[in-house]
C-alpha cells in the first residue's frame, strides 16, 4: 500500500470536529425530544382523532416514510421560502429531524399504545377520566415502556440520517468530515474519524436511552 | 514502490485507456445532455489529452466529497474537475500546470451594497464547498461573514435563488447561465474575486505523467485547441496569463 | 447550456430508478441470506458467536451507511484490492441490511413460545433441527410484516451508492438539477418515484400485520 | 327514590340481542348479587350501568339522572357509580398508593398530600397500609383486587358495581376479598356485584338477581332464591332437583 | 435394574434450591404420582430427568445411562424419554399427524410412508386417528393433549413423562385424557405423571411420591400415602387431620 495516513489536520481542524459533533447532537436532541411528542400526538390522533384528523396525519406519516430525507430537507429548506418561510439552515434541519422522527414515532407509538389491554381504558374511564385523561395518565407510560426499544433505535438511526443536513451546509459532524476533506484532501482519515465518532455517538444514545428508561418507568424491585 | 511502477503513463498506455474524474455537477465545467452523457470544459479536457497520449478515454463522473479517493486508490489516472490548489492539498497531491481560467466573483442582487471584499462584512455568502473560489473566499472575506458551504453548485444555487443567502461566490459563468434564465432574484456581478485557474489532479510522484500533461497543456495553449475549448464552454479566449 | 424538457427530466430519473431497483434487490435478498446467519450466529449456544454477531449489529447499526459504502468501495483500493463499484455497493448494502434483518428477525423468533423449544427439544431433535422444523416456520410468518416494513428502508437506502459513482434515482435527480437549475420539478418527480415505489411495500406489509393480529386474536 | 332505575333495557351486538329488556330498581344500601350461567348478560349489564357499553333501548337513571352518552354527564355518573373488574386492571405504572391517588387528582382535582390521605385511608380499609409503595407486580393477586377496590372507593362512590372479582384468584386468595367486600356491605355501601360464589350471595346479599338469556328470571331475597328457586332454570343452575 | 435412578440431584435457581436432595428409583413398567404444593420442585424434578434442566449435584440414570449436557447424549436421552407438558406445546403449522410424523423423520430418519403409518396409529391409540389433518388450533384443548401424547409415543419411549397434563383442560375434557393415560398404563408404559387429580392418583399408580420444599417427604402405595399419611406435611396437603 503507497498509502500513508497523515492525522496532523486534527490539530488544526478539531474545532470544526467538535462544533460538528455538537450540532449532531443538537439535531438528535432536538429531533429526538421534539420528534417523539409528536409523535405521540399523531398516535393519538390517529387512534382516536375525528377522521379529517387521522387522515391528515395518516397522509403525512406515510409521505414522510415513503420518500428520502434528503427530499424532505430539501423541500423545507429550499422550498419554504417560496411560500414566504425562511428558515436558517438548522432551524430547516432541525424541522426536518423532527418532521421524520414524528413519522416514525407516531407509528412505533401507536402499536404500543394499541397493545394496551382494553382493561387498562376502561378502567380509567369507570374512574370518570375523559378520554385524554385516561391516555394521558394510564396508557402513555406503559405504552411507551413497551416501545421504548424501538423508539432507541430509532432515534439511532435519525441521528446517522442527520449526516444528509450537511447538503444544506448545517454544520454537522458529517459537514465537518467533508469540509476537512475539500481543504486538505484526508478523505479516507476525516471520514474514518468520523465514522468512529458516529459509531461511539450510537452507542452513547443507545445507553442514554436504556438509562432514560429506567429513570422514567418503575421497575418492579426484587421481592 | 511496485505500485508505482504500474501506475503512470506507463500504466495507461499499457491499459490503452486513460481514466479521468470529471464532474457532472458543475457546469460548464462538467455536467450532462439530455442523455446523461458528460459534457463540459473538463470533459472536452480529457477528451483532448486522451488524444494526444493516443488512447482511448473513460470518463469517471465523481463528485467533490469522493473525487481525492478515486485518484488515491488508482481507480483514475487523473483528476480534472475544475481543481482549484492549496498548500494542503499539494501534500497530497500533485499539480498540472493550469489548464483552464476560473473567474470567480460575489455575485448578487445590484441593491445589496457590496462592491468589494469589505463590505461582505454581516452578510451570508454561498459557496460550493471546496470549490476554487471556496478557498479563495475564505482567504479573504472579513472574519464577519458568514460562508455557507454547499455540498454542491446546485445547492449553492438553489440557496441563493431561495434567499437562503445573501450572495453567493461563483464562476461568472455559471452566474450568466443563471442570470439567462431570468430568475426573480438577479445574481448580478458585484466584484471578481480573482481568476484562480483550475489544475489537473494527479497522484505523487509520477514525473513521466506531469511531464507528458504539461506538455499537452502547452501545446494546446499553442496551437489554439484550448481557446477553442474556452471559447465553446466560457465565451471567451484563453487569458494571457494562464 | 443544454435544454432538458420535463419529459428529457422524467425519462433520465426513470432509467436512473432501474438502478435504485436493482440494489435494492440486490441488497434485500443478500442481506436476507446473510441476516440469517447473523441470526443463527445471535442466538447460538457458543457465547462467541453470540458476542461476535451482537458487535456486527453494534458497529454496522451504529455508523453512516454512506461511510460504510465509502469505506468498502476505496478501503480496500488502498490496500491495493481493486474492488469494482457494483460489488462494494453490494457487499455494503448487504452488510448494512443483514445487519437490521438479522435483528429483526432475532425479535421474531424469541417471540416463539419457551415451550415450543422445550416440546421439539423433548423429542430429541438437535438445535439446528429444532430452528428448521419448529421455530422459523412460525417465526417467518410472523416476519413478514416487519421484513416488508425494512424494505422500505433499503430502497431509500440505496441512493447513497452514490458516493460510489452509481447514478442512482437521487443521484440522478441532482445531476439533472445542475444541468437545469430546476430543483422543484426534479425533486418533485424524486420524491414521487420513490412514493411509488415505497409506498406498496408499505402498505403491504401494514395489511399484513392486520392480517396476522386478526389470526392472533383467535387464540 | 330508588338509587339505581333500570327499564326495559335492550342491547345487542349485531345480530346477538344479549339483554332483552331488563327492569331492575336498586335502592341505596342494597347488596345486590347477579348469578347467572355464562353468557346469559351479566356482565353486560353492569358496563351498561357503567356506560362502558351504550344501550339500545330503555333507560337507566342513576340517582335521578338519565344515563346518555355524552362525556360530561358519563363522568358525573362515574363518580358515583365506581366499578371493579375481574381482572383488577391496576395501572402496572403506579405504586399502590399512586393508584388511589390518581383520579383524584385528576378528576376532581384534589390536592396532592389530601389525595395521599385518602389513598393511605382507603388502602387501610382494605387491609393494605403498609403496601401503600408497592408496584402492582409485586403484590398478590388478591392484594392486587383489594387495591382496585381501594381505588374505586376512593371517588366515594355512591355504588359499587363488581364484575366476578374473585373469579381470577386462588382459593385461597378469594376469602380475604371477599371479607373487604362484606366489610363494606355492613358499613352500608350499595353494591351490585357478578358472582359465582353462592355462600357469598347467600349471607351477604339483601337480594339476588338470576339472570338467564339475557333477562331477570327470578329475582328475590337470598332465602327465597335457594331456598325455593321457582324455574327450572334457576333450579338446573344451582343443581337442585 | 431400574429403569431410572436419580440419586442425591440438587438443583439451584440463583439463591433459591428448588431440589435438595432427590432420590428416587423407578422400575420398568411402574406409574408414579407425584404430588405437592405449588412451588415443591416437582416439575423442576421432571424437567431434569428430560435433561432441559442442568443438575448442580448428584446423578440421574437413564437405562443404565448417565446424564450429561453433551448434546448428543441428550438426544439419545430424549428419544428414550419422552415429555408432555401442560401447555401441549403442539406445533401450530402443522396439522396433528405431522406433528406427530416430525421427530420421526427429523430425528429417526424414519421414512415418510412409515412415519405415517405410525403416527396414523398413536392417533388411532388416543382416538383421534380421524383428525389426522386438522390444524391445533381446530382442536379442542383435550384433543390437543391428546395429540401431544401420540407425539411422544410416535419416538417409542421407554418411559413417559406428564406434567401436570389435564390443569389446563376444562373438567369435561380431562376424562378424556386421563382416560388415555389408563390405558398406556395397562398397556405396561413406564409413566411418571405429576398430577393434582388425587382419584387418578389412588387408581392407576403403582406408587405415589409426595415432594415438599424441593425433597421427597413421603413415597409409598397409593393406598398407604392417601390412606394412612404418616407426615403433617402430607395431612395438611391432602386436607385430613
Ligand atoms: N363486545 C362484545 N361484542 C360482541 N359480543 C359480545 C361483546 N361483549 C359480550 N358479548 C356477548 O354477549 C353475551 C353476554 O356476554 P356477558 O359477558 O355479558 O356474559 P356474562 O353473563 O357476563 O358471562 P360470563 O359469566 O362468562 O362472564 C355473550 O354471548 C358474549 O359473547
Ligand atoms: N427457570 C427458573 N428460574 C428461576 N426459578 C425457577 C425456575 N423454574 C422454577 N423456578 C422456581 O423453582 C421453584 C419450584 O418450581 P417448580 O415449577 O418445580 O414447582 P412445582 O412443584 O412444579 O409447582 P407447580 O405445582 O406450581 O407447577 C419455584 O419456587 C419456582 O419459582
Ligand atoms: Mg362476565
Ligand atoms: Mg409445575
Amino acid at each position: 500500500m503507497t498509502y500513508t495516513f497523515n492525522f496532523d489536520w486534527i490539530a488544526q481542524y478539531w474545532p470544526v470536529i467538535v462544533k460538528g459533533i455538537l450540532i449532531t447532537l443538537e439535531l438528535t436532541f432536538v429531533g429526538g425530544v421534539v420528534g417523539i411528542l409528536l409523535g405521540i400526538l399523531c398516535a393519538f390522533v390517529k387512534l382516536y382523532g375525528a377522521a379529517p384528523l387521522r387522515f391528515v396525519v395518516g397522509a403525512y406519516v406515510e409521505l414522510i416514510r415513503n420518500t428520502p430525507f434528503l427530499v424532505q430537507l430539501f423541500f423545507i429548506f429550499f422550498g419554504l421560502p417560496a411560500l414566504g418561510v425562511r428558515l436558517g439552515e438548522l432551524e430547516a434541519a432541525n424541522i426536518a429531524m423532527v418532521v421524520n422522527l414524528g413519522a416514525y414515532a407516531c407509528e412505533i407509538i401507536r402499536a404500543g399504545i394499541q397493545a394496551t389491554p382494553k382493561g387498562q381504558f376502561e378502567a380509567g374511564v369507570s374512574l370518570a377520566m375523559t378520554r385524554l385523561e385516561t391516555f394521558r395518565h394510564v396508557v402513555l407510560v406503559p405504552s411507551l415502556q413497551r416501545i421504548w426499544p424501538a423508539l432507541s433505535s430509532q432515534l439511532v438511526i435519525v441521528m446517522l440520517g442527520s449526516a444528509v443536513v450537511s447538503q444544506i451546509a448545517a454544520e454537522d459532524l458529517t459537514y465537518a468530515a467533508n469540509f476537512i476533506q475539500s481543504r486538505t484532501f484526508r478523505a479516507f482519515e476525516a471520514y474514518f474519524v468520523s465514522t468512529l465518532i458516529y459509531l461511539v455517538l450510537a452507542i452513547v444514545l443507545r445507553q442514554a436511552m436504556a438509562g432514560l428508561g429506567v429513570l422514567i418507568f418503575p421497575r418492579r424491585s426484587s421481592r | 514502490g511496485q505500485h508505482a511502477a504500474a501506475a503512470g503513463l506507463d500504466a495507461v498506455e499499457q491499459r490503452g485507456t486513460l481514466r479521468v474524474a470529471v464532474p457532472q455537477d458543475f457546469p460548464p465545467f462538467g455536467s450532462v445532455g439530455t442523455d446523461m452523457t458528460p459534457q463540459g470544459y473538463d470533459i472536452d479536457m480529457a477528451k483532448l489529452i486522451a488524444d494526444k497520449i493516443g488512447v482511448k478515454l473513460e470518463l469517471v463522473p465523481v463528485t467533490s466529497a469522493n473525487r481525492i479517493p478515486y485518484l488515491q486508490t488508482d481507480k483514475v489516472d487523473l483528476v480534472i474537475s475544475s481543481l482549484g490548489k492549496n498548500a494542503e492539498r499539494e501534500a497530497v497531491i500533485d499539480f498540472s500546470d493550469a489548464y483552464a481560467p476560473f473567474y470567480n466573483g460575489v455575485f448578487g442582487p445590484k441593491d445589496s451594497g457590496v462592491s468589494k471584499p469589505e463590505d461582505l462584512s454581516g452578510k451570508t455568502v454561498g459557496v460550493t464547498r471546496g470549490s476554487v473560489e471556496d478557498l479563495e473566499l475564505s482567504k479573504i472575506a472579513p472574519s464577519d461573514a458568514t460562508l455557507k458551504r454547499y455540498e454542491d453548485n446546485n445547492g449553492t444555487i438553489s440557496a441563493f435563488l431561495s434567499d437562503q443567502v445573501d450572495v453567493v461566490a461563483t464562476g461568472n459563468v455559471v452566474a450568466a447561465a443563471i442570470l439567462a434564465k431570468n430568475p426573480p432574484r438577479k445574481p448580478e456581478p458585484l466584484f471578481l474575486i480573482k481568476n484562480s485557474p483550475c489544475y489537473v489532479g494527479m497522484s505523487k510522484n509520477e514525473p513521466k505523467l506531469m511531464e507528458k500533461v504539461n506538455a499537452i497543456v502547452a501545446e494546446a495553449k499553442k496551437d489554439g485547441s484550448l481557446d477553442a475549448i474556452s471559447e465553446k464552454w466560457l465565451g471567451v479566449k484563453l487569458p494571457e496569463d494562464i | 447550456m443544454t435544454d432538458f424538457t420535463l419529459w428529457d427530466i422524467a425519462r433520465n430519473l426513470l432509467l436512473a430508478l432501474r438502478w435504485t431497483v436493482l440494489l435494492s434487490l440486490v441488497s434485500f435478498v443478500g442481506g436476507g441470506l446473510v441476516g440469517l446467519l447473523i441470526l443463527f450466529a445471535r442466538i447460538a449456544r457458543p457465547r462467541a458467536l453470540r458476542v461476535a454477531a451482537k458487535l456486527y449489529i453494534e458497529l454496522f447499526q451504529g455508523t453512516p451507511l454512506l461511510m460504510q459504502l465509502f469505506l468498502a468501495f476505496f478501503g480496500f483500493g488502498l490496500f491495493g484490492v481493486s474492488v469494482p463499484a457494483w460489488l462494494a455497493a453490494g457487499i455494503a448494502l448487504i452488510l448494512w441490511a443483514a445487519a437490521f434483518l438479522g435483528e429483526i428477525w432475532r425479535g421474531c423468533v424469541e417471540a416463539i413460545a419457551r415451550g415450543q423449544w422445550e416440546a421439539s427439544a423433548s423429542l430429541g431433535m438437535s438445535r439446528f433441527e429444532q430452528m428448521r422444523h419448529v421455530i422459523l416456520p412460525q417465526a417467518l410468518k410472523i416476519a413478514v410484516p416487519p421484513t416488508v416494513g425494512f424494505s422500505v428502508q433499503v430502497v431509500k437506502g440505496t441512493a447513497l451508492t452514490s458516493i460510489i459513482g452509481f447514478v442512482e434515482l437521487t443521484k440522478a435527480g441532482t445531476i439533472v438539477t445542475n444541468a437545469t437549475f430546476q430543483p422543484f420539478t426534479v425533486y418533485g418527480l424524486v420524491a414521487l418515484f420513490y412514493f411509488a415505489l415505497c409506498w406498496p411495500l408499505s402498505l403491504t406489509s401494514q395489511a399484513l400485520e392486520r392480517k396476522l393480529n386478526v389470526s392472533h386474536s383467535h387464540y | 327514590m330508588s338509587l339505581i332505575a333500570i327499564t326495559d333495557v335492550h342491547k345487542r351486538f349485531g345480530e346477538n340481542e344479549v339483554l332483552k329488556g331488563i327492569d331492575l330498581d336498586i335502592a341505596k344500601g342494597e347488596v345486590i348479587a347477579i348469578i347467572g350461567k355464562s353468557g346469559s348478560g351479566k356482565s353486560t349489564l353492569l358496563r351498561c350501568i357503567n356506560g362502558l357499553e351504550t344501550i339500545d333501548s330503555g333507560s337507566i337513571l342513576v340517582g335521578g339522572v338519565q344515563l346518555s352518552s355524552e362525556e360530561k354527564q358519563l363522568r358525573d355518573l362515574r363518580q358515583k357509580v365506581g366499578m371493579i373488574f375481574q381482572q383488577f386492571n391496576l395501572f402496572p405504572h403506579l405504586s399502590a398508593g399512586r393508584n388511589v391517588m390518581l383520579a383524584q387528582t385528576v378528576v376532581k382535582k384534589t390536592p396532592k398530600a389530601e389525595a395521599r390521605k385518602i389513598a393511605e385511608e382507603m388502602l387501610d380499609k382494605v387491609g393494605l397500609a403498609h403496601r401503600f409503595d408497592a408496584l402492582p407486580d409485586e403484590l398478590s393477586g388478591g392484594q392486587q383486587q383489594r387495591v382496585a377496590i381501594a381505588r374505586a372507593l376512593a371517588m366515594k362512590p355512591a355504588a359499587l358495581l363488581c364484575d366476578e372479582i374473585t373469579s381470577a384468584l386462588d382459593p385461597e386468595l378469594v376469602a380475604e376479598v371477599l371479607q373487604v367486600v362484606r366489610r363494606l356491605a355492613e358499613d352500608g355501601m350499595t353494591l351490585i356485584t357478578v358472582t359465582h360464589e353462592m355462600n357469598f350471595a347467600r349471607e351477604v346479599c339483601s337480594r339476588v338477581v338470576f339472570m338467564h338469556l339475557g333477562r331477570v328470571h327470578e329475582i328475590g331475597p337470598p332465602a327465597e332464591v335457594f331456598g325455593a328457586p321457582k324455574t327450572p332454570e334457576l333450579r338446573q343452575f344451582l343443581g337442585v332437583n
